[in-house]
């Protein structure tokens, strides 16, 4: 058992933070996210040119090749940074996706142009019925000849407005709540009958809703085998939530030194606010958050890395139901210790809180994982072993 | 001992219930009940309609022009104008700088500042906080110098809420230096609409624009609107702290978001059946609703004890309302699920039914739960609450 | 609206604070309790002088004719002292039973009896198998002729080890959770096939476990019609409920004197304890705890006494689940505050933390209370209307 | 990184998994496991066992005949020990005295005590505490006078664990008075079953008889039971706090306790169906089951990540852990419902099932959540060692 980071690694994670100090900032952060495309994708291709769009793609496709440790450590560095760029729907859910696909000409063609940093991917998953599961899937497919015809709606697809490539998951067999029948196909978001709503979200990132309308692709467009997605989703999608607890962590991390540095400097009544019992116990207790956080992180990482197993999606699950809870107590008390400056969008600890407070909600919420936590078989052994 | 209503209190809810059914404008109402943003108009209008009945000022005595309501009807009242939708009352005039008047106004102040108040003709705004002032408000630095019959202000207040819709602030200002700091400070009402004054928006990070910095450049206000005494203007200061009217506990609007939340719970499906029915939410429901009951009686109880307000009870009111009034925000948003994400201003405006994501009700409500973060720390924050209940109750 | 207490009322408070300082200390709780009934029964007579055993008993039966409001005093009163009589049990439970027998010339008897102390009574109501409902009742009475024939087993009767007189409820039709066919049977705790077995709680006071096995009582022994009782029994357990929120509310008055007498005198690293913002903190918010509990001992008194209404029963539970809230969270910060000494048995504080912890435990859980308020009708309006 | 534990690891753990249920007595096991009291007896029968086969002093180095377990090793002996229902090792000569001989101990101590406590011959408690000492364990006042080649020493400790049981104890005492209260406190080993010593009991608020005050009547303490030198004591005693072994999360205890609770709601009847479908109850064991993990993740992460003790970090792992085995016995106490408040003394003793009210398994559950208020008090409280990390963690 080894927690320590390879030499490499933590290069890694030194090359994104001085990535994002010189080019993360609220305005600059604003303007990629308000923009169209275009100046997104200038600073995608630097990122790509880091080695982060192409990590979990093999040495043979000229990615990094590396796995979810990596990913760990890229999506702390990316917290710390409070990046916006689509790190989690490209390079982790999407590159996931895309490796597995097995239709290998056009396996080597994509993965080439995402390691390069010229395709932008997004899974189209989730949909807008509220449901305890996170493998409900409504949206049909159905076979007419050499082509199946997509009918549906998707919701909260990560950076769908900008994705060069959606894949949407889609029912060629059973009823909503099966795991056998599910299909992937891969859509261009041009194709017709698709309609894309596409919006900001709270937290400072983009997603679109997805309405698919009779739309024909043809067979090919199917990534692997029909009605067999069900798990590669799942193992994209935790593999996904491991990367947003990783990204918590570098969240928390940055803002807990802003939290502490106007503790030691803030003056009231005379003395530094940081001085006053009550707020640095609150203080104590985000890095008691911070710390579980980091260790669940650490859990979710490596259990997502693994071939897909049980225990490894009760445990990703587990980490994203601790780290929400860790997340919400952490950002309030963020806000509370810096008091009113802490509620205003000019100062940067806000954009944190924000994203902090946010973070739960995606890929799955507190709620779901929760649910799936205590649905899942627990093992003989729990955990670690 | 009786916790039944009287009869005539009775009548005074069914009288109130009924004005507002007839008189609130409905477009209003939905925009308070949804969480949109209202305009300075929606806050005028409904406070020229109550004007006209007297009932904005109901609670004033009546050798101001009030009615003498009772505690216990200003609850009742505050109840079913909440209850029905109502946007609260802007209270800088009316409970705040109105209860400093009355006390130690000049016979001209409580004519004509407390007269325009009754009619609704001034929006007053509140100049306390000072950049780095925060929670220790004696630290506050504007100053005034008088020249002549005028004082001439200079310096920067923060925090204001609504100062862009404000005719008038009252403000805390230094008009000497001396040892104590709490000696030397005035209190001085400042048109808005002066030579000088620059108000900056600070946007919060729910990108909603209520409070504001205000500059005051060589300002020249007339000496006739110091209030008092030079120098005494700290006094005054706790003494409006202690004598604010202001339903702190916010009752009357959380119950009427616990009945929304309820609203929700029965229209969302989860998993097929409504929201209602899982029990963590149920319970979740429950339970606020529980802890809202104690307060209310909590907040009855205080009101009746006493014909005058509130002493440092008043801080376990605002500790418990704020806390609630959280909560609620918090379950409304994990209520929203992954709909709590998106975030589309146009959504926050009236009449925009079609420009959300996902059931329009949900829209707001994670930028709501944001928002809300700020009860726990303007108006004294929870923790500067539990230092004054620890010294002034507990003796500690 | 009116929360001033009356004259009288005060007064009545008064009189029961200064016979417990002169009846009520550790020690001599504990011999009492230990006791078999004997010194139990002697002191009774002194709170049956007091007035205490007959303040339900109208004026015309010779006691106090109080109310709900009287009752609230009484019990806070016994918060304060910690008194371990069984007030509960037969001054307000047991009374309201009584009062409502419809055989007058037993009814005048007995009434005369509690009035007098000599007549403790207990409701044998719940029992092993754990509901939901408190409503719920297995235990049989057959009819047989003109007798009824007892079976089933009652648990946790308050204060049946010592009751001269036991109130029996059982099932003469009907099934386990009805409403209907609930029965309420007088039987002497010597009958031929009742077997108790008695002990002490936790929290310092007594109960016992109840066989009943082919327990043959007269018709006669009924008490009111039959099969009507369910009202009755919910009423007189509510009015019980209540009681408890009024003890509740006086065991926290003194706990939280004695803790803030502790803060401000007890000194660690050269300044009283009570200096330390985190403990002040604590303090208060016990006190904002207490606050609350009064607030909701008030409304659970007065809906106890009105004419027994639906919206009564929700806030009398609401009441029952916000002080349990409260009294769990108080009580650990009481000891919390007192640090080891708070553990100990030698220090009375120890003893109303106790009373404190499992008061939430007798006529109805917390759990229990708390899915009554869910599941009866909310009414138009909630508080106080 | 990497989080699988290694072949030797999975080794390990089969061999102590297989030794506990070879050789831990099922009585014993029961009692743990049932929350039953323990006898002296019972823990001394298990050391004996584990001393036999060298595994009490497993994480000992080699030199002082240990068997240098490493800390993922003693972190897998304490799951499995405590999963099989064994019960804890007492730490007081294992895991407090032991370090400090280690480090500062003359040759004589080591050889002696070191070797007795080896084999299981000492029954060790610690003499720290004092009235009014409490957190501020500094102002000890117990004082030792040299007298020729003997300490005289006079005082009083408290909140002496098993003193009733010990036959050692080890003490700080007062040597000399001096500005800095620090100084001037010694560390010393006194015979338990010396003239002069009496033990009287503390009882809990639960009935347990677990800690004892210890009055010293010029007892006579040979110097060489002085350890290190005169007036280093406080020293010593930081170094003890950084070096205690002893596993301070509880992760091992909590995790069978966590199993209790799941065993319990499958069979318990809640409204005819088992109480683990009983959505809120299965919503807090899932809680804490995730709440515990993570805990375990971090001991795993602050024992891997150095080969010697924890510093500030420990103050993490005590406070997490004892809140979540507070969590644990209330939650426990709640399933129990009314059965919570039967208190049958007999009920508490091994093999008694006969005696108690109710379903067995729940007679102790009430009196075990009240007794574990203890562990967020002793051991340097929640609030200090949160002190302790803001200024030395955080540096506020």
């Amino acid at each position: 058992m080894d927690f320590t980071l390879t030499e490499e690694q933590s290069l890694l994670g030194d090359a994104i933070d001085r990535f994002n100090a010189r080019t993360q900032d609220s305005v600059s952060r604003r303007r990629r996210l308000e923009s169209e495309a275009g100046r997104l994708r200038t600073m995608w291709h630097e990122v790509a040119a880091l080695g982060l769009a192409g990590l979990l793609v093999p040495e043979a496709d000229g990615g990094s090749g590396a796995g979810m440790a990596e990913v760990m450590v890229m999506m702390q560095a990316a917290g710390r940074g409070l990046m916006v760029e689509p790190l989690v729907a490209t390079a982790v859910v999407g590159a996931t996706l895309l490796v597995a696909d097995t239709d290998v000409s056009r396996r080597t063609r994509l993965l080439a142009r995402l390691v390069a940093g010229d395709l932008l991917l997004a899974l189209a998953h989730a949909e807008p019925q509220a449901s305890a599961s996170m493998q409900q899937v409504l949206t049909e497919a159905r076979c007419q000849g050499d082509e199946y015809v997509l009918q549906g709606a998707k919701s909260l697809v990560l950076h769908g407005g900008e994705a060069d490539l959606l894949l949407v998951s889609a029912r060629t067999a059973g009823s909503p709540q099966d795991l056998e029948g599910v299909s992937l196909f891969l859509l261009d978001p041009a194709h017709p009958g698709v309609v894309k709503r596409d919006y900001a979200t709270l937290d400072g990132h983009r997603a679109c809703e997805l309405a698919l309308d009779e739309v024909r692709v043809p067979a090919s467009a199917m990534l692997g085998r029909a009605g067999t997605a069900a798990a590669l989703i799942e193992h994209a999608l935790d593999r996904g939530s491991a990367a947003l607890c990783a990204e918590a962590v570098g969240v928390m991390e940055t803002l807990l030194a802003q939290t502490t540095e106007y503790l030691r400097t803030r003056e009231q009544f005379g003395q530094a606010i940081g001085r006053f019992q009550v707020l640095q116990h609150k203080a104590v207790d985000m890095l008691v958050q911070l710390e579980q956080s980091r260790s669940m992180a650490y859990l979710a990482s490596l259990r997502a890395d693994a071939a897909h197993r049980e225990d490894g999606a009760r445990e990703v699950s587990a980490a994203r139901v601790s780290i929400a809870r860790s997340a919400r107590a952490f950002a309030q008390s963020a806000i509370q210790l810096h008091g009113g400056i802490g509620m205003t969008d000019e100062l940067p600890a806000s954009h944190y809180a924000r994203r902090l407070s946010l973070l739960e909600f995606w890929l799955g919420t507190r709620e779901q994982h929760l649910e799936r936590y205590m649905h899942l078989k627990q093992p003989d052994r729990v955990a670690a072993s | 001992m009786d916790l039944e209503y009287t009869a005539d209190e009775h009548a005074f809810r069914d009288a109130v219930r009924d004005f507002v059914q007839a008189e609130l404008p409905q477009d209003i109402a939905s925009r308070v009940r949804d969480h949109r943003r209202l305009s300075r108009d929606d806050h005028v209008i409904w406070q020229d309609i109550l004007a006209r009945k007297g009932w904005l000022t109901g609670h004033w005595p009546s050798r101001f022009g009030g009615l003498d309501w009772t505690p216990v009807q200003c609850h009742v009242f505050d109840e079913e104008t909440a209850a029905a939708g109502a946007p609260r009352l802007i209270p800088f005039g009316l409970n705040m700088v109105a209860p400093v008047l009355m006390a130690f106004g000049s016979p001209w102040q409580q004519a004509h500042y407390l007269g325009r108040i009754r009619q609704n003709l001034d929006w007053w705004c509140q100049g306390y906080s000072e950049p780095g002032s925060g929670s220790d408000l004696a630290s506050l630095k504007m100053s005034a110098v008088r020249e002549g019959d005028h004082y001439v202000v200079t310096g920067q207040k923060t925090w204001t809420t609504y100062a862009q819709h404000a005719d008038m602030i009252f403000c805390l200002v230094r008009t000497a230096q001396g040892p104590r700091r709490q000696e030397g400070i005035s209190f001085l009402l400042i048109d808005m609409h002066s030579a000088g004054i620059t108000v900056r928006p600070i946007i919060l990070l729910d990108g909603e624009h209520e409070v504001n910095e205000v500059f005051f450049d060589a300002v020249r206000v007339p000496v006739e609107n110091l209030v008092g005494e030079e120098g005494r203007g700290w006094t005054y200061a706790k003494y409006l702290l202690g004598h604010e009217r202001t339903n702190i506990a916010g009752v009357g609007a959380s119950k009427r978001e616990v009945r929304a939340l309820r609203e929700l719970a029965a229209q969302l499906q989860f998993d097929g059946r409504r929201l209602a029915e899982h029990a963590p939410v149920a319970r979740r429901i429950a339970e606020i609703e529980i802890d809202l009951l104690a307060l209310e009686m909590t907040v009855l109880r205080v009101l009746s004890a006493r014909e005058q307000a509130p002493g440092p009870e008043a801080s376990i009111l605002k500790l418990r309302g704020t806390e609630i009034q959280q909560a609620i925000s918090e379950l409304a948003m994990d209520m929203a699920g992954q709909y709590a994400l998106p975030f589309v201003p146009e959504a926050f405006a009236a009449g925009s039914e079609a420009c959300g994501v996902g059931p329009v009700a949900l829209a707001p409500l994670a930028a709501r739960y944001l928002n809300l973060r700020k009860v726990s720390i303007y108006g004294g924050s929870n923790e500067i609450q539990r230092n004054i209940i620890a010294q002034t109750i507990l003796g500690l």
